[in-house]
């Protein structure tokens, strides 16, 4: 299995070579892979019927990271939906992509990627394999919808629909996270038949729901599926009718076995699906645009679908798979008609189009036949999956969880009625003669385009009128789930089970349906009345919005580029964090002395009164002066505490500072304070207040470090762990001198480190100083070549 | 068993307050001489780390239990050359600075202050929102491919 | 002279100038005489002192690194005695060019620090020869001297590379911004 | 095979005095530099299959044992950080030399560049081999001192002001170390971390928080940890394109590897620790919030990078096994990923002479192959399956999902971040790579190396981006083997004997 995914992602590397021939000879090549692995699928119907076909491939054991595939019912219904539908739509592409139009190449290699990822996805049988093809599912989508990025509807529609979808998907991946590592497995099947308990799993199933939820556009996350329709009409058939939406719903299906009987899984399903349903519906009976109310539909449909997965009911389970099969076959050739329609005429537009019955005979049968089964009219499909439905509620109602069953058994009929009626508006928008308005005469569709349209609109047809044939893939599938009793036990997909209540409800459905597309007028104005104050889609965009916003404020808060507010805050985290801990652990030791060697105290004295003047000084040169008073009253200190080698490079040192410090104020102005004047001379008095803060805190900060040195050293227990070794080995290492043995010796690499900092320093100094020159004549940093030879020497 | 005294306590308060302060200021000279003192203030606190005064580890000129611990005296030693030469190169960076700008003061990053002064980053996808339509519908057939076959060329559809 | 070109490969190695009386007679610097000649008599003085320090390192305070610098002060000695035109000319007026030095002294270091491993001794390690010399007595040579001497070299490579950039470069354009004022 | 783990220290310098010597041939500098970074690179993967397989591999240098002389080890995570280290290193150098050429010919040669550069490399081997507390100060000064130089190598009025942050900063946060340091010898009386380990549990818990307090300060300013980053986002744009991708891939981690191996070696936690956990989600929410208010490509990609490396102190902070597992292998896949974005944003500014994602435009269609260049890495950043970032990022959520409650919650941010992450990336694909096609801009100054607004970009600035790009997809390709070697480190880490073993001996363990 995962070599036909990966064989998908292999050509549609390698299909911009051909495409750069021939464009439609990509697209057919494209169609090859989707069709062999229906092909493939059903060659495997025995298995995927009965035990399942699995394959696994450890990619890391550390992580628990596998591609597991697993193709069982459920698996195989999205294969037709991937593979079939993907095979037709990659067929229409062909000759709806002109001969040379240069989005073909992309779209090609990107459908046939996409079919790939989903392929894999929907075989996946272990939860991080099924969040990987998600993602990658999610990016496919992102490049389709955007296209090559000139529009900005695609672009605005691109990243929504990524930014919802990836938000779900990484909610998703730690609730995959949390389920797995409190399950001890991510395997699907194994999680399912022995469910996870506990705080973080219920955490994990809540965050899986929110990756279901968005990738299957359910409310509120739902306003980038019509958003997304920026996309080319057969990318919107595939993706976003046919096979990716689904995703969430696939999802649902695969672990509604194990969690469908607790409420943080059912309930937020089964309210949000609802919801979804009507709003959906409702939307679509507005929609001008016929692409835009086909997008609606969608969402209506994958709420209604989510209730169904969602359910835990057998019967709802047979219905769930059902609906699955025939939302793909009915909704992909609507699409499929819209582009036609689009294409032959220029709009899609319900106000603009008139007379296409007439124009279009053959191409008005294949809609009616799919607008029919999303109504739910007998011998097609949509009948049967919406039959067992009802049935699936009512008898839920009427024998164990009536409130549960009633009210979505009820809300489903509302559904219904919706369904119907923009099915009529769709049929009656695209195809009806609409007085007052020009009869539109359409140019004659290709063959190529016509054909994948009547395939997937017969095979509707077809299946509808023979339900074993949908019996034998859903019931496998609705095994996994007990049966209650003997209906449900018994009950498999017919096209007449008798005068019952769910026939009743279909009846109602289509009548009220119809109903309220003649009395479309009033409904419009109903919608006009009803404003919504609460737009998902305003929604989102506050959010991002605010996002950005928040973006800007904070980093203009915490980013202000000042350097000494920097390292103010730097000392400020010195004090708060070690600075704490010593509040709370130190203890200052007793047995301290007031100074060790008398000679301290004038050498000390000399080092604190200078830093203190250092302070005050205004010429640069006196403190200069002041530093190397410090630097050789430490010096004199070090010879105090025995340290003569340390004296005398402190010495030499300072020495050598205080000539580089003299070479450098050869240049610069005398004092600190005469550059930079209008800031001195206006900001005086508010500084005087930041000058007594920073005097503060560094005061603060210095003695912190002082007493820190005191506790610290008061709390050694052992003597030092080498110094001993030091001089007892000193002379193995031929010096009488521990210090030069240690520095040339024991510790030789610090030695050769110490002289690569210096050289590095030296050479740094070379270019910066010697850049110098070049910058009169070239305005700008350090010339090239001539530079590197100057500092060559 | 070793404590630092209260003098080299007091000391070392001294050296780092000042190296602190100096620190924070604007001017590159102060804060390089800040970095001098508290490069000072470090190398003290090393080598007391090591203990009291005592006699100078070279051999036979005591017995070893009255030397001072030799370790932090190399590391002293070797921390000493290092802050020399890196203070070096900041007085060659200080250097080139004033040469450049002219100017002994550390300016605020440009950057990050037009950054605090707007409302809402510049990239912003909100902007999309705003300028003119587009022409075409782009989820239309005519969006996707511009060059078509005359036989199924249907032209620019205004569908809005 | 301060545009003056770099030396060519193959005369690098030329002397330009005498080594102790410099070419040009200054006259805008305000020179002591004394300052002068003590700098040029105490010059090799200093010099064999920090062999000295060097070489001493293992018995006593001193070692590669004192010895460097005192080596160093002794041109930066020279430098400030000499004022701009010898400062200018330091770079060219010694043999080696100081980023050479400072890379040899780090070769040698870390070459030092390899060799051992071809007698199969660990990185770094160091052996004790002791010899005998005449009139001198025993002397002991410890391999880790050739670290001292690399760090020895390349100090002095970097004393003299700050006094070409910090010092003489700093200087020239001190010169060329004067001259920039004073010119159009 | 000891001599093995000190090459990866001397080769550099040796090459680097040789650079030095050979300055005035550009085509000898190249070669020793090459070759240098090569060998090192296959003394790593050596040393790392060594201790895989036998344990740390440990060099007592001078043949001095251990709190005597300097140690260097080579165990399972130094090794591994070691390697890629070396190889982005070595990429970076080739794309460096490629900028070299194009800009100013073949035959300018370099006293500081080489060298310098081979430095670099030098201290950031010697940051992750060393066991000794004041031998890590003198790496870190060898690659500072480094970056300085890089960093502010040409650099003109605008831009001089940016690299004096970043010196001054480094240079305080060198100071506190060295700070550091004396306080912690004061306490115990070593520098030997593995001496240290014992010598610290004996002090009073209220002062071992002191010290591991001050190691978080201090080694949080290098790793650019919230409140500490503001030097990054300042500085590291104003670079060269070579130069910022090598600091934001290796001198960051260095930190963060110093932090990873003190805070488990010397001050062992017992569970969660709270203060790096609000450290860790601070890092990560004021790092992406950083990138989305950003405008010039660079500034974006450096606050990315102090988002991240929340995420490699969220892995520490879990204090159990599998966190320093998986922060070790983010520190892997983001070396490799952060160096190729900016070597990226170079050959885009190239391409649009701009730095502003607002001035650019339209690029896929004109270069798809810088598109997919930056693609690749982009979405790896944000950690979108199947690339090296998802793999890592899932460590890090496994382990918080079973580190507690606290993690995991600090877990839900690490995803946030990841969401935010993938919306900065998004933006700039919408920015650059999509709409209309816009101008080159025009090259004001041709010297400025940060902003050359032409389509110069010879073959070897190319090739090393595609070479990154390639490694960063092998991490998540070789995922099996590579968590199976961090996760054995992340083990190794929290037991610490057989890092103490190594060093000290078995005695020193038992007793």
């Amino acid at each position: 299995m995962l070599a036909l995914v990966v064989a998908h992602l292999v050509v549609a590397a390698l299909l911009p070579l051909v495409s750069r021939r021939s464009r439609r000879a990509a697209f057919g090549i494209a169609a090859v892979l989707p069709a062999a692995t229906l092909v493939w699928g059903f060659a495997h119907l025995g298995a995927a019927l009965g035990p399942g076909l699995e394959e696994t491939v450890t990619w890391s054991s550390a992580l628990d990271l596998e591609l597991g595939f697993r193709l069982d019912a459920l698996g195989l219904v999205m294969i037709v939906l991937v593979g079939g539908l993907g095979a037709l739509i990659l067929a229409y592409s062909a000759w709806y992509f002109g001969k040379d139009s240069r989005d073909a190449p992309r779209n090609s290699a990107l459908l046939l990627a996409f079919a790939g990822a989903m392929l894999g996805l929907v075989l996946a049988d272990d939860l991080l394999t099924l969040y990987v093809f998600w993602e990658l599912t999610s990016i496919a989508s992102f490049l389709l919808v955007g296209q090559g990025g000139l529009h900005r509807a695609n672009r605005r529609a691109a990243v929504q629909a990524l930014l919802v979808t990836v938000l779900g998907g990484l909610a998703m991946l730690l609730g995959i996270v949390f389920v797995g590592e409190s399950a001890g497995t991510y395997r699907i099947s194994e999680i399912v038949a022995a469910p996870p308990v506990g705080g973080l799993a219920a955490t994990g199933i809540a965050l899986i729901l929110v990756g279901a939820l968005t990738k299957s556009a359910q409310a509120p996350f739902h306003p980038w599926l019509p958003a997304a329709m920026a996309a080319p009409t057969p990318v919107s058939a595939y993706l976003h009718a046919a096979s990716m939406v689904k995703a969430g719903v696939v999802l649902v299906g695969r672990l509604s076995p194990g969690f469908a009987d607790r409420a943080e899984w059912w309930v937020p399903i089964a309210v949000l699906g609802l919801v979804t349903m009507l709003i959906g519906g409702w939307r679509a009976l507005h929609e001008t645009d016929l692409k835009r109310l086909l997008a609606f539909g969608t969402v209506s449909q994958l709420g209604f679908l989510m209730v169904l997965f969602g359910s835990g009911d057998r019967i709802g389970e047979v219905a769930a798979l059902t609906m699955l099969l025939a939302h793909g076959l009915f909704k992909a050739p609507l699409f499929m008609v819209v582009g036609i329609v689009d294409k032959v005429t220029g709009t899609r537009e319900v106000g603009a189009l008139s007379g296409l019955r007439r124009g279009l005979p053959g191409l008005a049968v294949a809609a009616v036949l799919a607008a029919a089964s999303m109504a739910g009219v007998p011998f097609l499909l949509g009948f049967l999956g919406k039959e067992a439905a009802f049935e699936a509620f009512v008898h839920q109602g009427l024998y164990y969880d009536p409130a549960r069953g009633w009210v979505l058994a009820l809300g489903l009929l509302t559904g219904s009625v919706l369904t119907v009626a923009y099915s009529a508006r769709f049929l009656w928008g695209a195809f009806a003669d609409k007085p007052g308005v020009e009869p539109v005469d359409p140019k004659r569709p290709a063959r190529g385009l016509l054909v994948p349209t009547w395939t997937a609109a017969v095979a509707g047809l077809v299946l509808g009128c023979v339900p074993p044939l949908v019996n034998a893939l859903a019931q496998p599938y609705a095994d996994a789930y007990p049966a209650t009793d003997a209906t449900e036990a018994d009950y498999h997909l017919a096209l007449w089970h008798g005068f019952s209540l769910p026939l009743l409800f279909s009846v109602v459905a289509l009548a009220v349906g119809l109903a309220l597309h003649v009395g479309r007028d009033r409904i419009t104005g109903l919608h006009r009345t009803l404003a919504h104050p609460l737009s998902a889609q305003r929604g989102y965009e506050v959010v991002v919005a605010g996002l950005e916003r928040a973006a800007t404020q904070v980093t203009g808060r915490v980013q202000v580029g000042s350097l000494p507010v920097y390292l103010g805050v730097l000392l400020c985290t010195v004090l708060v964090l070690p600075g704490i801990a010593l509040l709370t652990g130190g203890a200052w030791p007793r047995d301290q002395s007031l100074v060790s060697s008398l000679l301290q105290l004038p050498l000390g004295l000399i080092v604190v009164v200078a830093a203190l003047a250092l302070t005050r000084v205004r010429r640069r040169f006196t403190a200069v002066l002041l530093v190397g008073a410090i630097g050789y009253g430490i010096g004199g200190l070090f010879v105090v505490d025995g340290a003569p080698d340390l004296a005398l490079a402190q010495f030499l040192v300072e020495t050598l500072t205080l000539v580089a410090f003299v070479f450098v104020l050869r240049r610069l102005p005398a004092h600190f304070d005469s550059d930079g004047g209008t800031d001195t001379a206006s900001g005086n008095r508010p500084r005087r207040g930041v000058e007594m803060r920073k005097a503060v805190l560094a005061t603060v900060a210095g003695v912190f470090v002082a007493v820190a040195g005191v506790v610290l050293s008061g709390a050694r227990q052992q003597p030092p762990a080498a110094s001993g070794e030091f001089v007892a080995r000193a002379p193995e290492a031929g010096a009488d001198n521990v210090i030069a043995a240690i520095l040339v010796d024991f510790r030789a690499l610090d030695t050769v480190g110490e002289i690569t900092v210096l050289l590095i320093a030296a050479a740094g100094t070379a270019s910066l100083v010697l850049a110098t020159r070049f910058d009169r004549r070239r305005k700008a940093g350090g010339g090239t070549p001539e530079h590197e030879k100057e500092v060559l020497g | 068993m070793i404590t630092i005294n209260v003098a080299m306590a007091v000391v070392l308060a001294v050296l780092y307050s000042v190296g602190f302060y100096l620190l924070l200021q604007r001017s590159l000279m102060r804060i390089l001489i800040g970095i001098v003192v508290l490069g000072h203030g470090a190398n003290l606190l090393l080598q007391l780390a090591g203990g009291p005064p005592a006699r100078a580890p070279v051999l036979g000129t005591a017995l070893p239990e009255e030397f001072a611990d030799p370790l932090p005296q190399a590391l002293a030693l070797t921390a000493i050359v290092i802050t020399f030469a890196l203070t070096t190169y900041l007085l060659a960076l200080g250097y080139r600075s004033w040469v450049l700008t002219g100017r002994d003061e550390v300016q605020d990053d440009v950057e990050d202050r037009r950054v605090a002064e707007r409302e809402r980053p510049e990239g912003s996808m909100e902007e999309d929102a705003e300028g003119p339509d587009d022409e075409e519908d782009p989820g239309s057939a005519a969006a996707s491919d511009r060059t078509d076959e005359p036989a199924e060329v249907s032209g620019s559809g205004a569908a809005r | 002279m301060s545009t003056r070109e770099p030396v060519p490969f193959t005369q690098w190695d030329e002397p330009e100038g005498e080594w102790t009386l410099p070419g040009a007679c200054p006259v805008r610097s305000n020179r002591t005489l004394m300052l002068e000649a003590a700098a040029r008599f105490l010059f090799p003085t200093v010099l064999v002192f920090s062999v000295y320090l060097l070489i001493v390192g293992h018995y006593a305070p001193g070692g590669g690194f004192p010895g460097g610098l005192v080596a160093g002060l002794a041109f930066v000695l020279r430098y400030i005695a000499g004022g701009e035109s010898e400062g200018a000319e330091i770079g060219s007026r010694f043999v080696v060019r100081p980023p050479v030095l400072m890379g040899l002294g780090l070769l040698v270091a870390v070459v030092s620090a390899l060799a051992p491993v071809a007698f199969g001794a660990p990185v770094l390690a160091s052996a004790k020869v002791t010899f005998e010399i005449p009139l001198v007595g025993t002397v002991d040579l410890v391999s880790s001297l050739v670290i001292d001497i690399g760090v020895y070299l390349l100090i002095i490579g970097v004393v003299l590379d700050l006094l070409r950039s910090l010092g003489s470069g700093i200087e020239r354009d001190a010169r060329e911004a004067a001259g920039e004022e004073a010119g159009p | 095979m000891s001599t093995l783990v000190t090459l990866p220290v001397l080769l550099p310098i040796l090459g680097a005095a040789l650079t030095v010597l050979a300055a005035r041939s550009a085509r000898i500098q190249r070669l020793i530099g090459l070759m240098v970074l090569a060998a090192v690179s296959v003394v790593a993967a050596v040393l790392l299959v060594a201790a895989d397989r036998t344990g740390p591999v440990v060099a007592e240098l001078g043949g001095w044992p251990a709190p005597v002389g300097i140690v260097l080890v080579a165990d399972r995570l130094s090794a591994l950080l070691l390697l890629i280290s070396t190889v982005v290193t070595l990429a970076v150098l080739v794309y460096a030399i490629g900028q070299r050429i194009s800009d100013y010919g073949r035959e300018t040669a370099s006293t500081t560049f080489h060298p310098i550069f081979l430095l670099l490399s030098t201290g950031v081997s010697l940051a992750y081999l060393t066991g000794d507390l004041f031998s890590l100060f003198v790496a870190f000064e060898i690659m500072l001192a480094a970056s300085y130089v890089l960093i502010t190598r040409r650099t003109n009025a605008s831009r001089i002001r940016s690299g004096m942050t970043y010196v001054i900063i480094s240079l305080t946060s060198s100071l506190l170390f060295l700070t550091t340091i004396a306080l912690v010898y004061a306490a115990t009386g070593t520098v030997n971390l593995a001496d240290l380990a014992g010598r610290v549990a004996a002090l009073p818990e209220g002062l071992r928080t002191l010290l591991s307090m001050l190691t978080i300060v201090t080694f949080g300013i290098k790793a650019a940890m919230v409140p500490l980053h503001f030097w990054l986002p300042d500085s590291y744009p104003n670079a060269p394109a070579p130069v910022t991708a090598l600091f934001a891939g290796l001198l960051t981690k260095v930190g963060v590897y110093a932090l990873l191996r003190t805070q488990t070696l010397v001050f062992p936690g017992t569970g969660p620790s709270a203060v790096l956990l609000v450290l860790a989600v601070l890092t990560m929410v004021v790092g992406a919030l950083g990138a989305l208010a950003q405008d010039d490509l660079n500034r974006l990609l450096s606050f990315l990078l102090v988002s991240h490396i929340g995420f490699m102190l969220f892995g520490l902070a879990v204090y159990d096994a599998r966190g320093a597992a998986g922060t070790a292998l983010y520190i892997v896949h983001h070396i490799t990923v952060q160096a190729t974005l900016f070597l990226v944003s170079g050959l885009i500014t190239r391409r649009t002479g701009t730095v502003s994602i607002d001035a650019m435009g339209g690029l896929a269609r004109r270069a798809p192959m810088l598109a997919v260049l930056f693609a690749i890495p982009a979405l790896t950043l944000a950690g979108i399956p199947p690339t090296s970032g998802f793999v890592a990022k899932l460590a890090l959520l496994q382990a918080g999902a079973t580190g507690g409650a606290a993690t995991a919650v600090v877990a839900g941010f690490v995803v946030l971040a990841s969401l935010l992450t993938l919306y900065a990336m998004v933006r700039v694909w919408v920015r650059v790579f999509w709409g209309t096609e816009k101008e080159p801009l025009p090259d004001d100054d041709p010297t400025d190396e940060l902003v050359v607004g032409t389509a110069r970009a010879s073959r070897p600035m190319y090739a090393a981006t595609v070479a990154l790009v390639a490694v960063s997809v092998a991490i998540a390709a070789a995922a099996g083997p590579l968590s199976a070697v961090t996760e054995k480190a992340g083990s190794d880490l929290m037991a610490r004997t057989p890092y103490i073993e190594a060093v000290l001996g078995r005695e020193a363990v038992l007793g």
